[in-house]
């Protein structure tokens, strides 16, 4: 076992937590993600292959699902397969196996830093942050939008929990971005 | 009728009784020796230099609506000429020493007021390419000054120097660049034009192009059939439905650019400063005004208006680079149609249609090249050959590949 | 002197007393008032100066289309010029100044304009300042620009904090007066998703200014208990403060929420104000209409007021402009001015109505079929000269004069998407055309409908429309049901000096002498006299003077042209559309895995795009950045360096079709490259100019690892989607990035392998035959760690690229540091990066500055003619492959220590100094530690043939001209020998 | 402005960046008599119409399709869009 310590996509060696008002952003270095694109001609292959891995129908346009190894739509035919990377370092040869040859599988896992999002008015926060129309959005919905000029993934796991995934190296102005939407809106 | 101090005291004195019309307004005769479309800054300038230097006499312009409507209108007044590459700036040199003598060529102030501009940059490789232009610049005879940060900051102050994510590294500079009036432009050139014998037809909108055996005999227009030796089409935003008349597909794309001015301010800005980490360009009008643009919406279109990620856009990079102009507020914001070419440079060149010509695809920095467009187009339309000035504005340029690409970003007319 | 000018009623809440400042004089108002209200109330009417002839001017209006009441509100870095006190809500601390005078607004010296005003003519500079013809800058135009101008900006930054947020909704409501707030009850009952938005702190538009009642309650009441219902609606927001601002395409509106305007300090963290775009997928109008005033002489004087301004001031904000007011009518709106204030006890002086016919009045008298021929008062109207229908004149004493000329509806966000407003004779203005923005309807006096119960009606049904509602009509209250006749009458027969334009100084005479001149259409005249043009965008000038330009032209008013509204409806701070992203926060920040750790180092860092990169590494004693960079160089080059590279692109490449995919968009051939084997890729755009290079690692039959340069990552990953799913739409590739995933760093240098050696696991074998030159694979690292090595480099040296997930780059770089330190291993930054480059040969952004071919960059021969790759056809054509055509040469002084300039350009040793003889020019430039000497990579017509040459490289914009030898660009082991090692 | 993207639905048009008209799909036969001319014109030559417009757009800040969409330039009526792939191919795109 290598002796390699991680720190966190916002250089730290435990994870930043913030409170405002009733919301709170925890920094989750804990996840790991590998990406699963269908070959051609084996989309139907690759999605009955994925929905055995996640023991849940692969989802769908703009949905998550699974329980600890869950999956979001990412593109058209393409997944993104996320796991507690404590028990699934390792998942992208994970993924590779469940799907063999019927998609194309690589690893995401350091491409992407997550912040969570708890607190009743989550909706007060998101909206000084994306474009997105939350009237849509429901527990297992999952969106790719810009959050001041940075690519992300929105994911609502309840009315109250979200859970974003941003591009690592931009971590800390994501985390900027959100802290001072709590603070503003808040 | 001059124009002068003296004479503005005496009408004043008078009641303001003996002003006369800028221009007539006449109806258009059955044939002339030459008609140029488009009443804007080219067109008009056109006919200035056809009729002043070329002595042509029997030209029309005709204009689909009001002459000085289109983008002379409704730019942000820059005048420079810091080009970089061989077939661009003795051309922008050649318009920056007639803006200098245009007042007194026009008689007609047009405000033509060289306080500089100044291009910053951020990057050394942004130093390097300036280093480069600056150069280019005065090996053709143009002006241009390398400052670095010290020197910027000094001149400029106010400039964001401690809080910004691009640090200025420096700037070049062209102390003759500048802005000018741009409506004054378009009626001075009107004026003059019109003192010269030209016949300047406001709401005539050419609705085609009479083409027989590959020889254009004139225009048919909302006043009837308008005969020509020579028909020159200088109408940029609408180059592609003109001459579409003609059957011409061009590489030229038109895409709205947004320009913003704020309310009157008293003196903030000593020059014209453009951005070099964001899309953004300022300078000051005679009135108080910042008048400021950025970047284009980035889509083809006719209408002229865009929309707010553009807007957001300039006033992120003006805030960022001038934080001091944040409680200034945007008074008004407007859209220009532009000719976006394949490389970012302009056309003045023949066309396979024989007597017919064509003047367009200046991208967005059409307004400084008005004189200069002008007079090489009358140029071409008098003596059938381009001006010394004007020669790589081919249209087959992109054949041959001899493209004018300041830019460097290719065939996307949106990127230039 | 306390609110000497308070009237009894109101809205404001007498039972608090603040404090303001205005042109350091203190006085006092309660919560409820504006700036404006305020001021009338302690009887101060000279707010302000005009813009050209600097005139004393007072409050002309109570709203947002005010021209005259502008000032500098608050102090120090909050400065905030040109601030309309009609619309600034009173707080306690308010701080105001008047602005465009000098010494004092009651003496100022530019104020001598308005003697020469006769001078000062529309556009008289057009015709003048010509001689001569150096006087303009350095004299002329200073002067106009210290006269001109208005508000002054403190010139220091912005400090509070702007937002930005998105909302969406089913229906947007614009304007809670009556007819907004009817729609909003009638669509959020129904259970739509509203949005009511209104630019007024208090909800209720013109029933908050009006005695009329609205069912049993007075309409002030009627709204209030309107907004209770709504807000307690969780399917209704209501937005106060709030100004839509814009109608962009597709039912987006930009709309600006004041939330810290009304505050004297905002909370930490919370916005001034923010910018929304509204989403909505109906919108509906409510935006009300503006009075109109008349000209006629001198008509500009403080105290002359809109006359629905006075019943403002009056029912709203308890407070008269005077104690003696008279009206000057053509509608009968404005005897409701005079009962409303005469009922408040202020004293009439007569009403003076142009109609034979005005209604009589046994309360104060009424002056029929006259007119307001002059009136008097240099800071103040003092008195007011009327023509009677007889012939003779009357003089009125009063303090303020109430003009009512007819309303115009507030048409302008039907303007926004270039529609045009059309006449109606009935009511002798412009109302919304047909071409309004799709989605958009109008309702209510925006929409023509000007009497309160027309406009709830309006209201309701239109909300019903929009939503296609089936529901039974709500019950409306009873009210006030009196349209207003509108005759329209312009201006007073004779006038000159008789405003339109109040703030830029445009009167009657300015529009006959536009029209003299051959300006004659709409756009001609704003453009000429600058009418229209000033900080209340036309709102009550615009219409009037096309009135005027139609009768001199003999014209009706649609023949004459209509005026358009462009965005935004009233001004917006610049601030506001930045938000958050200025300053530091201006673009994303990205940083490296290693970024803290060469922190810690002391690294200087640069900006690369949005990264920050390191750009070397001072240590203790090194005073120029040279030092650093040269024993950076000179020690990689000797024994090992390391340099972080993850930030460039990173390309996952899988599918059967991948190696086909890469022979499309490289110019070179992929198809037969080895598993395990790297090779370099040169992409073209397809106009034939080097788009970007890289290498492309095989790692498998189907996998490839694509890199791109730092900044080409985004668009090259563009460029890659498009060509796999618009061109070759069958073949199966699939792409993603991973840029983010991987920490990589270059480890160069004699002693790279052997450094590497110590931290790759021992059951990988790097020795150089069995990871020769070009290798690639996965490998573990550190006893486990998965890894990925590729033998490439930049450097020239031998040199390995090794990558880990990013979260154990950091640990990864300090162990590279930690092992490395028997070789005396360093860091090496951007900066030592670019001179090894530079020594080897290796173009770089520079170099692929997008108008270069391969063969400019000596790499023609790697555009294969066998395959059909992007950008091969169109790089053959005849002017990029002409004999001389630039390429690329090194350059070395012929003294090593004479400066070598990027940006430079090449000549002849001898001839003249210019353009016609410019032969090329120096793209990149350097110090070589090796060489000792200053080197060079430049671009050179014919330069592969010139080898050896003398020529002159010139910078007269630096200020050189140095001798220099035109070399091949491949300063240092031109063989490649230490590659291979 | 706001574009239906076929698979997401509506979607604030800056999350897209725009490349031009939908005829650079139709990309010539690089071994054609004429493939010279044929790709100045493919890459230079545009009908810029004043009305409808099919055009490229790429979803940059969404699921990364490419999508033609059919504009009209004078009013910015958006009244169809399709993903550029499936356009592609009925063009008879294919490897």
């Amino acid at each position: 076992m290598h002796d390699l310590v991680a720190i966190t996509a916002l250089g730290g060696s435990e994870p930043q937590v913030d409170t405002v008002g009733g919301v709170t952003c925890r920094e989750v270095p804990g996840a790991a993600l590998a990406s699963a694109a269908a070959r051609m001609g084996q989309e139907t292959k690759a999605s009955k292959a994925l929905a055995k891995l996640i023991g849940a129908p692969a989802p769908g346009i703009g949905q998550h699902a699974g329980d600890t190894v869950t999956a979001f739509w990412a593109g058209p035919d393409q997944w993104m397969i996320e796991a507690p990377f404590d028990t699934h370092e390792e998942l992208t040869d994970q993924v590779k196996s469940a799907l063999g040859d019927t998609a194309s599988v690589t690893e995401q896992t350091d491409g992407w830093t997550r912040f969570d999002l708890n607190g009743d008015q989550i909706p007060a926060v998101l909206e000084l942050l994306s474009m997105l129309d939350l009237r849509n959005i429901d527990a297992g919905s999952v969106a790719r939008c810009s959050i001041h000029h940075i690519g992300c993934f929105v994911l609502c796991r309840s009315d109250e929990a979200f859970s974003i995934y941003g591009p690592r190296s931009s971590a800390g102005s994501l985390h900027h971005a959100i802290v001072t939407a709590m603070r503003s809106a808040l | 009728m001059r124009y002068s101090g003296f004479r503005v005291i005496k009408e004043a004195l008078t009641g303001h009784k003996g002003w006369k019309p800028v221009w007539r307004d006449p109806e258009p005769k059955a044939h002339y020796d030459i008609i140029v479309i488009g009443g804007g800054g080219h067109g008009l300038a056109t006919a200035h230099y056809l009729s002043k230097v070329y002595g042509h006499r029997n030209v029309a312009v005709v204009e689909k609506g009001w002459i000085g409507g289109g983008n002379v209108g409704r730019n942000t007044t820059i005048v420079r000429s810091n080009y970089m590459l061989d077939g661009n700036e003795p051309f922008y040199e050649f318009s920056m020493k007639l803006w200098e003598g245009l007042e007194q060529d026009l008689n007609y102030n047009a405000m033509m007021s060289q306080r500089g501009i100044l291009n910053l940059f951020h990057t050394d490789g942004q130093r390097d390419a300036y280093t480069r232009r600056g150069n280019a610049m005065i090996l053709h005879g143009a002006d241009a000054e390398l400052l670095d940060a010290d020197q910027v900051r000094k001149e400029h102050p106010y400039l964001n120097f401690d809080d910004a994510r691009f640090p200025i590294k420096g700037g070049l500079a062209q102390r003759r660049g500048g802005t000018a009036r741009h409506d004054a432009v378009a009626w001075g050139f009107a004026r003059s034009a019109d003192s010269h014998g030209v016949d300047i037809i406001q709401n005539c909108e050419v609705t085609g192009l009479r083409i027989e055996n590959g020889k254009c005999l004139g225009v048919e227009t909302s006043k009837g059939f308008i005969g020509a030796n020579k028909v020159g089409c200088a109408v940029a935003g609408n180059s592609g439905r003109v001459m579409n008349m003609a059957g011409m597909r061009l590489p030229i794309e038109s895409h709205v650019l947004q320009a913003f001015v704020s309310e009157g301010l008293k003196p903030v800005l000593p020059s014209v400063i453009t951005y070099g980490a964001g899309h953004f360009y300022v300078s000051q009008s005679d009135k108080g005004g910042l008048v400021f643009g950025g970047d284009i919406d980035g889509y083809n279109t006719y209408a002229q208006r865009g929309n707010l990620p553009v807007v957001e856009d300039v006033c992120e990079g003006g805030v960022s680079l001038m934080p001091m102009i944040g409680r200034a507020r945007l008074l008004r914001m407007w859209g220009g149609v532009m000719d976006m070419s394949m490389d970012g440079s302009p056309i003045i060149d023949r066309t396979p249609v024989e007597g017919l010509y064509f003047n367009g695809g200046w991208c967005y920095g059409g307004f400084k090249a008005t004189p200069a467009s002008g007079y090489c187009f009358a140029h071409l339309l008098a003596k059938d050959e381009p001006h010394s000035t004007a020669t790589a504005y081919r249209f087959d340029r992109f054949r041959t590949g001899r493209m004018i690409d300041e830019k460097g970003v290719g065939n996307q007319p949106n990127l230039h | 002197m306390t609110q000497s000018n308070r009237l009894s009623g109101g809205q404001i809440d007498r039972n608090t007393t603040v404090n303001f400042r205005f042109d350091n004089r203190n006085y006092t108002a309660h919560p409820g008032d504006t700036l404006a209200s305020a001021l009338l109330a302690n009887d101060v009417r000279l707010i302000g100066r005009s813009f050209k002839y600097h005139r004393p001017r007072g409050l002309l209006t109570a709203g947002s289309e005010e021209p005259n009441g502008i000032v500098e509100l608050r102090s120090g870095n909050r400065q905030e010029p040109n601030t309309r006190a009609t619309t600034t809500e009173m707080f306690d601390g308010l701080e105001a100044q008047s602005q465009n005078r000098w010494p004092s607004l009651k003496f100022d010296a530019l104020g001598v304009n308005d003697l020469f005003s006769n001078f000062l003519s529309a556009g008289f500079y057009y015709k003048t300042f010509m001689w001569p013809a150096a006087f303009w800058e350095k004299i002329y135009e200073p002067i106009i620009r210290r006269a001109a101008g208005l508000g002054s900006l403190s010139m220091e930054a912005d400090p509070d904090e702007y937002d930005k947020g998105f909302r969406h909704c089913d229906l947007l409501i614009i304007g809670a007066g009556p007819s907004g707030l009817m729609a909003a009850l009638t669509a959020g009952r129904a259970g739509a998703d509203v949005i009511l938005a209104d630019e007024d702190f208090r909800f209720g538009g013109r029933l908050n200014s009006e005695t009329f009642s609205v069912g049993d309650q007075s309409g002030s009441d009627w709204a209030a208990q309107a907004v209770a219902e709504l807000s307690s609606m969780p399917n209704v927001r209501l937005m106060a403060r709030t100004t839509v601002i814009g109608a962009f395409d597709h039912g987006i509106y930009g709309a600006v929420e004041r939330t810290g305007d009304h505050v004297a300090t905002l909370p930490a963290g919370k916005p001034r104000q923010i910018l929304w775009r509204i989403y909505t997928k109906k919108t509906l109008l409510c935006a009300g209409s503006t009075e109109r005033p008349i000209a006629f002489e001198n008509n500009d004087r403080p105290g002359i007021m809109m006359a629905s301004a006075l019943r403002t001031y009056a029912n709203r904000f308890a407070v008269t402009a005077s104690q003696r007011v008279a009206i000057f009518t053509n509608n009968d709106d404005g005897h409701r001015t005079a009962a409303d204030l005469h009922a408040k006890g202020v004293h009439i002086c007569a009403v003076v109505d142009v109609r034979e016919d005005a209604p009589v009045n046994y309360d104060y008298e009424v002056l029929s079929g006259a007119q307001v021929v002059n009136t008097k008062g240099r800071l103040g109207l003092t008195f007011v000269e009327v023509a009677l229908p007889d012939g003779s004149t009357r003089t009125l004493e009063c303090g303020a004069l109430g003009v009512s000329g007819g309303w115009n509806p507030n048409v302008h966000l039907t303007c926004h998407q270039r529609g045009r407003p059309v006449w109606n004779d009935d009511l002798a203005a412009f109302v919304p055309g047909s071409n309004l923005p799709v989605g958009l309807t109008v309702a209510g006096a925006a929409n023509g409908v000007m009497s309160t119960q027309g406009a709830l009606q309006s209201g309701a049904e239109a909300a019903a429309a929009a939503l296609e509602l089936s529901v039974a009509q709500p019950v409306l209250p009873e009210a006030e049901d009196t349209p207003i006749a509108q005759k329209p009458f312009w201006y007073v027969e004779g006038c000159k000096r008789a405003w339109l334009d109040q703030q830029n100084d445009v009167t009657v005479k300015d529009v006959k002498l536009s029209y003299q001149e051959g300006f004659r259409s709409v756009e001609h005249l704003k453009r000429y006299t600058t009418l229209g043009m000033a900080t209340d965008q036309g709102k009550t000038s615009n219409i009037s003077a096309l009135a005027i330009m139609a009768e001199v032209a003999g014209k009706s008013i649609p023949e004459t042209g209509t005026t358009i509204f462009r965005p935004p409806y009233t001004p917006v701070p610049i601030s506001t559309f930045a938000g958050r992203m200025k300053g530091q926060e201006f673009h994303p920040t990205r940083l490296t895995p290693s970024h803290y750790w060469a922190k810690e180092k002391g690294a200087v860092f640069v900006e690369v795009g949005n990264w920050l990169r390191a750009q070397w590494f001072p240590l203790p004693g090194e005073l120029h950045w040279r030092e650093s960079v040269d024993r950076e160089v000179r020690q990689t080059r000797a024994s090992v360096g390391v340099c972080d590279c993850t930030t460039l692109g990173k390309i996952d490449v899988q599918g059967a079709d991948a190696a086909d995919f890469l022979n499309r968009v490289y110019a070179n051939g992929f198809t037969k490259l080895p598993v395990g084997k790297t090779r370099y890729g040169l992409m073209l755009r397809e106009d034939g100019m080097v788009m970007d290079d890289g290498t492309a690692a095989r790692l498998a039959e189907d996998h490839f690892v694509v890199t791109t340069t730092t900044a080409n990552a985004v668009n090259v990953y563009r460029h890659m989607e498009f060509v796999r799913q618009c061109l070759f739409p069958d073949m199966d590739v699939q792409l993603i990035s991973t840029t983010e995933s991987w920490a990589q760093y270059a480890v160069a240098g004699p002693n790279s392998r052997k450094l590497l050696q110590k931290i790759v696991d021992p059951e990988f074998d790097i020795s150089n035959d069995a990871f020769p030159f070009m290798g690639c694979g996965n490998i573990t690292v550190c006893d486990g760690l998965r890894a990925r090595l590729f033998r490439i480099s930049f450097s020239g040296e031998l040199a390995f690229e090794i990558a880990v997930p990013s979260r154990y780059g950091d640990a990864l770089m300090r162990r590279l540091m930690t092992e490395g330190e028997e070789f005396e291993v360093v860091p090496y930054g951007t900066e030592a990066l670019g001179v090894m480059r530079i020594e080897k040969g290796h173009a770089a952004g520079n170099e692929l500055n997008g108008t270069t071919t391969a063969l400019n960059l000596g790499l023609g021969k790697m555009v294969s003619k066998k395959k059909d790759g992007i950008g091969s056809t169109l790089s053959e054509r005849e002017a990029l492959v002409e004999p001389d055509v630039l390429r690329l040469v090194g350059i070395k002084p012929v003294s090593p220590e004479e400066k070598v300039t990027a940006g430079g350009h090449l000549m002849n040793t001898t001839g003249p100094v210019d353009a016609a003889h410019d032969q090329g020019y120096v793209t990149s430039a350097a110090y070589s530690p090796i060489l000792n000497s200053n080197i060079g990579l430049g671009l050179l017509q014919d330069g592969a043939n010139r080898m050896g040459e003398k020529m002159r490289l010139v910078s007269p914009l630096t200020d050189l001209t140095v001798e220099v030898e035109i070399v091949s660009a491949h300063f240092v082991d031109p063989e490649g020998e230490r590659l291979r090692a | 402005m706001i574009i239906n993207h076929p698979l997401l639905g509506p979607r604030d048009a800056s999350e897209f960046t725009y490349l031009g008209d939908a005829s650079l799909i139709n990309r010539p036969d690089w071994q054609a008599e004429d493939a010279a001319d044929a790709f100045y014109e493919y890459g230079y030559l545009r009908d810029n119409p004043a009305g409808e417009h099919q055009e490229l757009w790429y979803h940059e800040a969404g699921d990364r399709s490419w999508l033609v969409v059919t504009r009209d330039t004078t009013t910015h009526e958006i009244s169809k869009v399709e993903l550029a792939r499936d356009v592609a191919r009925a063009r008879g795109r294919s490897k």
